[in-house]
């Protein structure tokens, strides 16, 4: 690590806090200019996090070093508050960076109604800001905040439109996720109670397989469960994110729940690290192929573009969970679960402002009369249709690369002799097919032969946007190595 | 990374105007075209490059980091460069084809974006150095022919979409998961003469076998192996450039490539004898070649009739290889030339006849050839050479496959040849038969006179070059076989490399 | 007197408990939300004796206070609507763009089955006696309570809550304040301002009311928040206490509300979380970390802050009262 | 002494638990709130013995913030529930339809 | 210089042909159209002994050269095809199609021509079968269904014997090594590389039981064609035999008594089919089958006599040259029918060149057939075979009778049909039969006098008492059955005798699997019960995600997943 980077670095990731918060707190304290202030800030927070992350990849190879704990306010833990910077947590504030710039760009012109943008800018910046902190968040409880800040903030951007079926998605959803953060909660002060420190490296220290570490990881695992949708605790995510606005969608499907299941993920390998049997990753995987399965078969049977989408949510979410039993085998299988988030973020991303767009221009998402608009919009299709690839796990896109890893995670499970890994095996590979098989249900009809009607004109940013970030979904392959040397640099991570 | 640049250079002239092209407006006919033949003219020319530096000893290497440990490489070797020439050149007459056949249709950047695409994948299937790569365009091609096959949106083609994608992605899964498996055992090796499995053998041979039968199954597909060949036919419904793509040189060649590079560079004929392998290849190719030919005989759909010659054609390939000798293997791979060229040509012609009088069935070809005789002619030389008659492209393929089998102890494959040709001729000379010698009454409905005015010759120049000249091709590459450039030649430099033979011509 | 309080104590959980489960099984609304008022009550007192007197201040100034007001204001809405559904148009939909009526969609399912009520029963039973298995196990845990106290000399203050929700862990509070913010603009992204549905009321006898209590109720906020700095209190309760004096004055009003400034409604409604970011950022600058304050100074920004965030935290309670973006805000 | 603190805010307790059958039977709105108002007395008396019995002289505030916000609800209440309205009162309330259309209005 | 003399031979009948597709209705291009075989006839006449010509970058490496018994079929193809070509510029004059049969004329020309040259397997079989094929077309060229039935039964038994001549080839080019025909015949093929190249061959050659296209190709094509047909084009089997067995020091006993059998049968049983029909030309076809029968029995002798090999070999060739023109002659005799002139010398000419051949056929001394009948006699002594083959000579002369008979049906049959021609004598057809006929006299002296090497023929082969009486016995037995059966119904066998019994199988067959026949794949909607089936589905995934939607069902899984992660940490 260079004196220069080490000097940097605490800075300027506690600068990144204050820069989404400021950002965060004009747009909401002058609303009139929400717009310009929000594309400033969502300019100015990529570039503060690609700036965050060279200075971060060039603080050096060690991974025991890399991790930069940045100390609030001149308290150390246990007193006080840590932001914590790894490889884990940089990816995905990069991550959360691109898709949040371009649902920025795209929502310059989705989101055009004077009022709404007073509404919406407020809110997406708040968003971004607490999805910022909870990726470098290093504290229990500050964690379960930033996690409220998150769920809070999407909550209402759910319903910020106000029509009937987004105020009922906003509602279910906020009455899931508060019962996910209680539950959340509860679990940390059992820790707490238990340890006496929020800190989450002191508590790793800690921890044993005891009762009571046993049920705080019960309770915040369910609890994040149910916020990260995953199966059997799906329900609320499709009225949700289905009835959100565009990139509002884009967001909560990339970003918010990849945020949950970011925090399961953080706790199993750390904390809750010696609890981990293999049972338990049974359970998990058999839940995630459950989820493949189930979330598939909705995404086939619904019969709105973006219940679809949100089904693919579900869906592909399963594969996260497969992918536990895996770590289990092989602990390094951790990072291919990230990339694989990563990607599927991206793409999802895409898709959703993809179909916003139609949606716009359509007036309604409804599948079946759909065909005229999207016959009329190649490029929106593209878009829709690349994203989609990259979901299937196709090449040449980030999805193929994830796909492969994961594959080979689950292969390595069957070679090492694990039965049940060949259930894994197919369930990696054969939900492929079923996502094919939704994406073309979006695709195919822009192949009919029929009518052509461009709707509603849309704004340049609403057209060009998702093509550009299902691009960047699909070029993801080729950041393959780079996500995962990054990710490599996580301290305490196998 | 030495020349790669060229590799990089030779993908993208499809790549580059295909994107472009995808992105220009409906009305730019001209630019559109332009680009078109541009990429295709640059292409070809590439290919001439690569082909001189690989004939002096060059090494072309590409190699760009996916995953740790996992690269994404092209390279080129002679047998990528059969392939690849035979893309590129093919896809420029294609091209200019395809700009005839869809004159005045809806919706050309879009068909012409995916056209070029599918070029690319499948000059990237050529050039791919392992099968990571192999796999990686492999699927790209899959996916950018499935807008080709439904290009006409009628309910027929979405089904015959449908079904494509329902095969090609379930094999292209299956062969996923195997080249995983087979690169969690032996690593992202590249492919290499005489394989690379050889320290498995001994330990890994059951799950060696299984894999075998996983990646056959993977490109058995796209090859239209027997059981798994329903979509080829099915397919159909796509406009004619696309059948011609799809059969001659894209999709079920790359299957037969794949098959190729698992049987010569990835196992090795050693290995895959020994294992026992190269027997049951072989049966299903017979049984392909046989049963391909009966359904041919069984419809009176022209391009139907065509496709099924095509399940049936591509399997001498993939006999050529099980035969996994010298001389088969000469055989397999000279027919990935041959068959792609005479294949095309028929595939023109039929397009010809339907787009210029509306002939779609067999039964309407009578008298045909006084209408268009070049095209009939062309036809007969496509029809002819596919059932192997001298001095055509597909006499050579069977003459090297017949003494393949015979090197290789398996004169029952003789059997099978026999019975192939007979049927071939027995479902490929009624056509000509009826073209030359039938009797039209009525006068002829000329649908694209009636769209288009009268053309100078037999019908629109573009669509008549192309078929000449693979026509010519198809009949020069036959005759001139002994030549060291013709396919033929190239071939046996191929195999002598891979085998270190001194001689084995006859 | 052990056996006195572990009794009080049993007592207490008892009625909480019950009060919980027939407020969560009543149909009629109107008893839910009396039972919901008795709830915060004995919450309040369960504080107590969880030795949280500054909880149970919030929960007193908040649960006792405001929620009910809140409920029962609900409640007449909800009950307006559905009287307007229930008489005038029986069978045309529900109007798609209306809040309230998707709002009673999504919280009122059928009612249950009976038949799920055994399995519900038996998992909360055996989740909870797991919950009570893991306290069960606990160390009495001395917390974080010697660092704190080895730290009280410099943090400023006296009280060592509020030493460690404006110091110690100020990020977190900070991030609780914002919480606040974003709710109220989740309520105000739902809608404008609905009117609260309210009879006449004739009579002295709540205007006097008012008159009488507004300014007592101030002067207790200020007390409280100027208690914090030693003693049970702080900006949250104050606020709480505020905004509950707030929320009389709006219940007082007979008529429509007079058109709230938007400019200034805003600059108070973020004046907590920007005030605070400022220091916060000060501290950056000036190298005691984000959020971080020069020994010297924590005493009087702690306080700044403190009004700060609790004049912010009493405008959002009303404005969440309110219900919806006050017709200023848009202009 | 406390032990008699202690008894008499378990008493209470109890009382406000006896209460209980009001809020729950009813039979009127009335009648329920002002059990729970009663409540908020007795839960003041209970805090005030609390104090004393426990020593903690910070429950006096608690007990304060409860007797000055008590009232918040029950006037809330008789805003909406405590008087007749006398039937020619013209009533602010608007009718929900033009509302919406005005908001539909200005939202969209 | 070598290599472009050779090459030119194919070569200018592809190029004519391909200049008059490109340009039909050119009158000049046609009147080349007969003179396309000159080269040929140049050729044989002219070219050195040993002249040869390699062309590597053809084919797989292509041989041509010409060798002593190329040298007599070359003469034999290019003058008989010149002589047809000169026939057809007549009788073609007033085809409207004309263009289409020159064509074809022209391929199956260049094909026959470079046959005779090929020295390498795969040059002998492109040759082969563009012959073959191309020959389909003149077979057909009438249009009539009795062309298009005649036409499907030759090329279904050409393409069967292309395709077994390939395996053969390939069999045997593998056993050899090499791809050169010499090396083949000098590896001596064996098992089913033999019996491949014999059938496949042997099919051209109207061998037993193989020859049902002949009777009803011969007919059906135009005059022109059947001649070469049956003069030329069925010796390319002949030559491919030659050219292909065993044919060594050694012999091969089997093969060579087979075919002895299989000629001898075809002699009989083609003239006694033969002389059951009505049609000329269908006689003349038996006629051919059974005669070439003779050359099979000649091949087979040579496999027998391996002592006796070149003897025999120059016999045979000498039969084919002698047959071959005399068929071909008789071929354009059927195709004069209408050419009956008024004029008495004009009169006795025609009689002279009509019975000129059927003369040389039958053996009259003197004639060229004599001369070949000798010859292949020759070697057999008595003794020289054993077993029932010593018979063979009797039965050879016994075959020669039943021609005589044969010969005195198709004359008799022909002669009915007699006629004036309608507008004039047509010259080009008169020349070309004329000098055709003439042929079979000069022939045997040419032979004599030239003497070509090794070809054992002596002045006395040309009489001699011994050839009579088979002509004798013939026309006894012709006179019996003339009596016999003056009156009377002829009773027929049908025209193809066996081709008519393989019809009939496979109309059965056809129509037995008449179900089975073509329904060309296509993709089918979904069965309406599979829809019904999607639907519901739908509907039950819709209501079961609904079920999950309650709050209670939440609740209870929310506890549910509490339960059992806490259970699976437990246990594991």
């Amino acid at each position: 690590m260079t004196p220069a980077n080490a000097e940097w670095l605490p800075a300027a990731i506690a600068g990144l806090v204050a820069l989404s918060l400021v950002v965060a707190v004009l747009a909401t304290a002058w609303p009139r200019q929400a717009h310009r202030v929000g594309l400033l800030g969502a300019l100015a927070i990529t570039a503060w996090v690609l700036g965050l992350s060279a200075l971060f990849l060039n603080a050096g190879p060690d991974p025991e070093a890399a991790a930069t704990r940045v100390a609030l306010g001149g308290w150390e833990a246990p007193l006080g508050l840590m932001l914590h910077l790894d490889g884990l947590s940089m990816t995905l504030l990069v991550l959360t960076a691109v898709v949040g710039l371009a649902t920025s760009l795209y929502s310059l012109g989705y989101v055009h109604d004077r009022i709404e943008r007073r509404q919406f800018w407020p809110l997406w910046l708040w968003l971004w800001a607490g999805l910022n902190m909870l990726f470098l968040s290093g504290d229990a409880f500050n964690l379960y905040i930033t996690l409220e800040v998150v769920s809070l903030s999407a909550v209402a951007l759910v319903a910020f439109t106000g029509t009937a079926a987004a105020v009922s998605g906003a509602v279910r959803y906020l009455l899931v996720n508060i019962l996910g953060s209680l539950s959340f909660l509860m679990g940390v002060v059992l820790l707490f109670g238990e340890h006496g420190v929020l800190d989450l490296l002191l508590l790793e220290t800690r921890t044993e397989a005891g009762p009571t570490e046993r049920m705080a990881a019960v309770l915040m695992t369910a609890g994040l469960m149910l916020k990260a949708a995953l199966f059997p605790l799906h329900v609320w995510l499709a009225p949700a994110h289905g009835s959100a606005p565009a990139p509002v969608s884009a967001v909560l499907s990339g970003l918010v729940v990849t945020g949950s299941f970011y925090l399961i993920l953080r706790l199993w390998m750390g904390v809750f690290a010696p609890l981990a049997t293999p049972a338990f990753g049974i359970l998990v995987g058999m839940l995630g192929v459950a989820a493949l399965v189930w979330g598939s078969l909705q995404a086939l049977r619904a019969g709105r573009l973006k219940s679809i989408v949100a089904y693919s949510t579900v869906a592909q979410f399963g594969y996260l969970l497969v992918a536990f039993p895996l770590m289990l085998v092989d602990p390094g299988a951790w990072r291919v679960v990230v990339f694989f988030a990563v990607v599927h973020a991206l793409a999802k991303a895409s898709v959703f402002l993809a179909a916003g767009t139609l949606q716009h221009a359509a007036g309604h998402d409804r599948l079946a009369d759909l065909g005229d608009v999207l016959r009329a919009r190649p490029r929106t299709v593209f878009a829709l249709g690349l994203a989609g690839v990259s979901l299937m796990g196709l090449p040449f896109t980030g999805g193929f690369i994830a796909k492969y890893l994961l594959l080979e995670a689950g292969l390595g499970t069957v070679l090492a002799g694990s039965v049940i890994g060949v259930l894994w095996v197919l369930a990696i590979a054969g939900g492929g097919l079923l996502a094919a098989a939704y994406i073309l249900r979006m695709v195919a009809p822009a192949f009919h032969r029929g009518h052509e009607d461009a709707g509603e004109a849309v704004s340049p940013w609403m057209d060009w946007v998702p093509l550009g970030l299902a691009t960047v979904a699909a070029l993801a392959g080729l950041a393959g190595t780079l996500t995962l040397n990054t990710l490599a640099l996580t301290p305490g991570a196998p | 990374m030495d020349g790669g640049w060229l590799l990089l250079a030779i993908l993208f002239s499809s790549l580059g105007p295909g994107i472009a092209i995808f992105f220009l407006p409906e009305h730019r006919q001209g630019l559109r075209t332009a680009l078109n033949l541009g990429g295709a003219g640059t292409k070809l020319a590439l290919v001439g490059v690569l082909l001189a530096g690989v004939l002096r000893g060059d090494e072309y290497r590409f190699s760009l980091p996916l995953m740790p440990g996992i690269d994404l490489v092209l390279a080129a070797d002679a047998l990528s460069l059969l392939f690849a020439s035979l893309s590129a050149v093919l896809w420029f007459v294609t091209t200019v084809y395809a700009i005839g056949y869809l004159e005045g249709s809806p919706r050309r950047s879009r068909f012409f974006g995916f056209f070029s695409l599918c070029v690319s994948a499948t000059v990237g299937i050529a050039l791919s150095g392992n099968l990571i790569t192999f796999l990686i365009f492999y699927e790209i091609l899959t996916l950018a022919t499935w807008p080709l096959v439904v290009h006409r949106g009628t309910p027929a083609a979405l089904r015959a979409g449908r079904l494509y994608l329902a095969y090609t992605l379930t094999s292209g899964l299956v062969l996923f998961t195997a080249i995983v498996w087979l690169t969690l055992l032996a690593g992202a090796e590249g492919f290499t003469p005489g394989g690379y499995l050889d320290g498995l053998a001994e330990t890994h041979a059951t799950t060696l076998q299984i894999l075998f039968v996983l990646l056959m199954i993977g490109f058995g597909v796209k090859a239209a192996l027997v059981p798994l060949h329903s979509w080829l036919p099915i397919a159909m419904v796509a406009p004619a450039p696309v059948s011609a793509l799809l059969h001659a040189v894209a999709v079920v060649k790359a299957g037969a490539f794949g098959i190729i590079r698992v049987v010569n560079d990835v196992y090795g004929t050693e290995l895959a004898i020994e294992l026992g392998l190269t027997a049951g290849l072989l049966v299903v190719a017979a049984i392909t070649i046989v049963y391909g030919s009966i359904q041919a005989l069984r419809t009176d759909d022209l391009k139907q009739r065509l496709a099924f010659s095509t399940i049936s054609q591509v399997s001498y390939i993939i006999l050529g290889v099980a035969l996994a000798g010298p001389l088969g293997i000469i055989g397999g791979l000279v027919h990935l030339v041959h068959q792609g060229i005479t294949k095309i040509t028929l595939f023109f012609c039929a397009g010809n006849f339907a787009e210029t009088l509306g002939i779609h069935r067999i039964s309407e070809l009578d008298g045909v050839g006084r209408r268009m005789p070049l095209t009939m002619l062309a036809f007969t030389l496509g029809a002819l050479g596919m059932i192997g008659l001298p001095p055509l492209a597909g006499f050579v393929t069977k003459w090297h496959l017949g003494l393949g089998a015979l090197e290789a102890g398996m004169p029952w494959v003789l059997g099978v040849l026999v019975l192939s040709s007979l049927l071939n001729a027995a479902y490929f000379l009624p056509p000509v038969i009826r073209g030359w010698l039938g009797e039209r009454r009525e006068p002829w409905h000329e649908p694209l006179q009636a769209h288009a005015g009268p053309t100078r010759f037999e019908t629109h120049w573009m669509l008549l070059f192309p078929v000449v000249f693979t026509a010519a091709l198809g009949l020069l590459v036959g005759l001139f076989a002994g030549l060291g450039l013709s396919p033929l030649g190239w071939v046996s430099l191929i195999v002598r490399r891979d085998y270190s033979l001194p001689e084995f011509g006859l | 007197m052990n056996g006195l309080l572990v009794l009080f104590d049993l007592v207490l959980l008892a009625g909480i408990v019950g009060v919980a489960w027939r407020c969560l099984a009543s149909t009629d609304l109107f008893r839910a939300v009396v039972l919901f008022i008795t709830f915060g009550l004995l919450l309040a007192l369960a504080w107590v004796r969880l030795e949280a007197p500054d909880i149970a201040l919030a929960e007193a100034a908040i649960g006792a206070g405001i929620t009910g007001a809140l409920l029962l204001v609900t409640l007449e809405r909800l009950r307006s609507i559905m009287a307007e559904r229930r008489s005038g148009r029986p069978h045309t939909p529900p109007p798609d763009p209306t809040g309230p009526h998707a709002l009673l969609r999504a919280l009122h399912d059928p009612p249950p089955e009976r038949r799920t009520f055994i399995p519900a029963l038996s998992f909360a039973l055996v989740v909870g006696g797991l919950l009570v298995t893991a306290l069960w196990h606990q160390p009495h845990s001395t917390g974080l309570e010697p660092v704190v106290d080895a730290h009280m000399d410099i943090s400023g203050v006296d009280h060592p809550i509020t030493a460690v929700l404006l110091n110690f862990r100020a990020y977190d509070t900070f991030l609780e304040l914002a919480i606040v913010l974003i709710a109220l603009l989740g309520a105000w992204s739902l809608g404008r301002h609905d009117l609260i549905p309210a009879r006449p009321a004739p009579g002295p006898i709540l205007p006097g009311t008012l008159r009488l209590l507004v300014p007592v109720a101030i002067v207790t906020g200020v007390y409280v928040l100027w208690a914090g700095s030693h003693a049970p209190g702080g900006a949250f309760q104050a606020g709480a206490i505020l905004g509950a004096a707030g929320i009389l004055l709006v219940l007082a009003r007979p008529r429509q509300l007079p058109m709230a400034p938007g400019v200034p409604l805003r600059l108070g409604l973020t004046a907590g979380v920007a005030l605070f970011l400022l220091v916060g950022l000060y501290g950056l600058v000036a190298g005691h970390g984000f959020l971080g304050y020069a020994d010297a100074w924590a005493y009087p920004l702690i306080l700044l802050i403190e009004v700060a965030a609790t004049l912010s935290i009493a405008l959002a309670l009303v404005a969440l009262f309110v219900a919806g973006r006050p017709a200023g805000d848009d202009a | 002494m406390s032990v008699f603190y202690l008894a008499a805010a378990l008493f209470l307790l109890g009382t406000i638990l006896l209460g209980l059958v009001r809020v729950l039977r009813g039979p009127g709105s009335g009648d329920r709130m002002l059990a729970a108002q009663l409540f908020g007395t007795t839960g003041v008396t209970i805090l005030l013995l609390l104090s004393l019995a426990l020593e903690e002289s910070a429950l006096v505030d608690v007990a304060l913030v409860f007797a000055l916000l008590a009232v918040v609800a029950a006037v809330a209440f008789v805003r909406q529930h405590g008087l007749p309205e006398p039937p020619d009162t013209p009533t602010h309330r608007q009718h929900p339809e033009s509302t919406e259309s005005r908001e539909s209005n200005d939202d969209r | 210089m070598s290599s472009i003399l050779l090459l030119a031979v194919p070569l200018l009948p592809l190029l004519l042909a391909v200049f008059i597709g490109l340009r039909p209705g050119q009158a000049r291009l046609n009147r080349l159209v007969p003179w396309a075989a000159l080269p040929g006839l140049l050729l044989a006449a002219l070219a050195p002994t040993g002249l040869e010509a390699t062309f590597d970058s053809l084919l797989m490496g292509t041989h041509l050269a010409v060798d002593p018994t190329g040298r007599a079929f070359l003469a034999l193809t290019a003058g008989l095809w010149l002589a047809a070509g000169l026939f057809a510029l007549g009788e073609r004059r007033d085809d409207v199609r004309r263009e289409r049969f020159y064509v074809f004329w022209l391929l199956a020309l260049a094909g026959n021509l470079g046959l005779v040259l090929a020295q390498d397997a795969a040059s002998f079989y492109l040759f082969f079968s563009l012959m073959s094929l191309s020959a389909y077309g003149l077979v057909v060229h009438s249009g009539k269904p009795e062309a298009w039935r005649a036409g499907r039964v030759y090329l279904i038994l050409a393409v069967l014997g292309e395709v077994l001549l390939l395996a053969g080839l390939l069999l045997a080019v593998h056993a050899a090594g090499q791809s050169s025909l010499a090396a083949v015949a000098a590896a001596r093929p064996e098992g089913w590389a033999l019996a491949l190249l014999v059938v496949g061959l042997g099919i051209k050659a109207g061998m037993l039981p193989l020859h049902s296209w002949l009777p009803l190709a011969h007919p059906a094509a135009p005059v022109p064609a059947s001649a070469v047909l049956s003069g030329a084009m069925i010796k390319a089997g002949l030559l491919g035999w030659m050219r292909l067995l065993p044919l060594d020091a050694t012999g091969h006993a089997v093969l060579g008594e087979t075919l002895v059998l299989l000629g001898l049968a075809a002699a009989f049983l083609g003239v006694l089919v033969g002389v059951l029909q009505v049609r000329p030309k269908t006689i003349l076809a038996y006629s051919s089958i059974s005669q070439m029968g003779l050359m099979t029995v000649g091949i087979g002798l040579a496999l027998l006599l391996p002592e006796a090999r070149g003897w025999l070999l120059a016999a045979v060739t000498l039969y084919a040259v002698h047959h071959g023109l005399a068929k071909g002659a008789l071929f354009l005799t059927a195709g004069m029918q209408n050419q009956w002139p008024g004029t008495r010398l004009a009169r006795a000419a025609f009689v002279l060149f009509t019975l000129l051949p059927a003369l040389a056929l039958a053996g009259l001394p003197f004639t060229s057939g004599a001369l070949a009948k000798n010859t292949l006699k020759g070697p057999l002594a008595p003794d020289a075979l054993p077993g029932w083959l010593a018979h063979t000579e009797l039965l050879l002369t016994l075959a020669a009778a039943g021609t005589t008979v044969l010969l005195l049906r198709f004359l008799w049959c022909w002669q009915a049909g007699l006629r004036a021609p309608a507008n004039g004598l047509d010259r080009h057809r008169w020349w070309a039969w004329g000098s055709l006929a003439l042929t079979g006299l000069l022939l045997p002296f040419g032979v004599l006098v030239v003497g070509p090497g090794g070809l054992p023929v002596e002045p006395r082969d040309l009489y001699g008492l011994a050839l009579l009486w088979p002509i004798a016995l013939g026309l006894v037995l012709a006179g019996i059955a003339y009596r016999l059966i003056r009156d009377r119904e002829t009773p027929r066998v049908p025209e193809g005798d066996l081709a008519v019994l393989a019809e009939a199988a496979w109309s059965a067959a056809r129509r037995t699997h008449r179900s089975l026949a073509l329904r060309p794949p296509r993709p089918h909607r979904m069965p309406a019960r599979l829809r019904l089936l999607r639907l519901k589905l739908r509907q039950r995934l819709e209501d079961a995600e609904r079920v999950l939607t309650r709050w209670e069902t939440i609740g209870l899984l929310f506890s549910a997943a509490m339960l059992g992660l806490y259970l699976t940490l437990l246990v594991g």
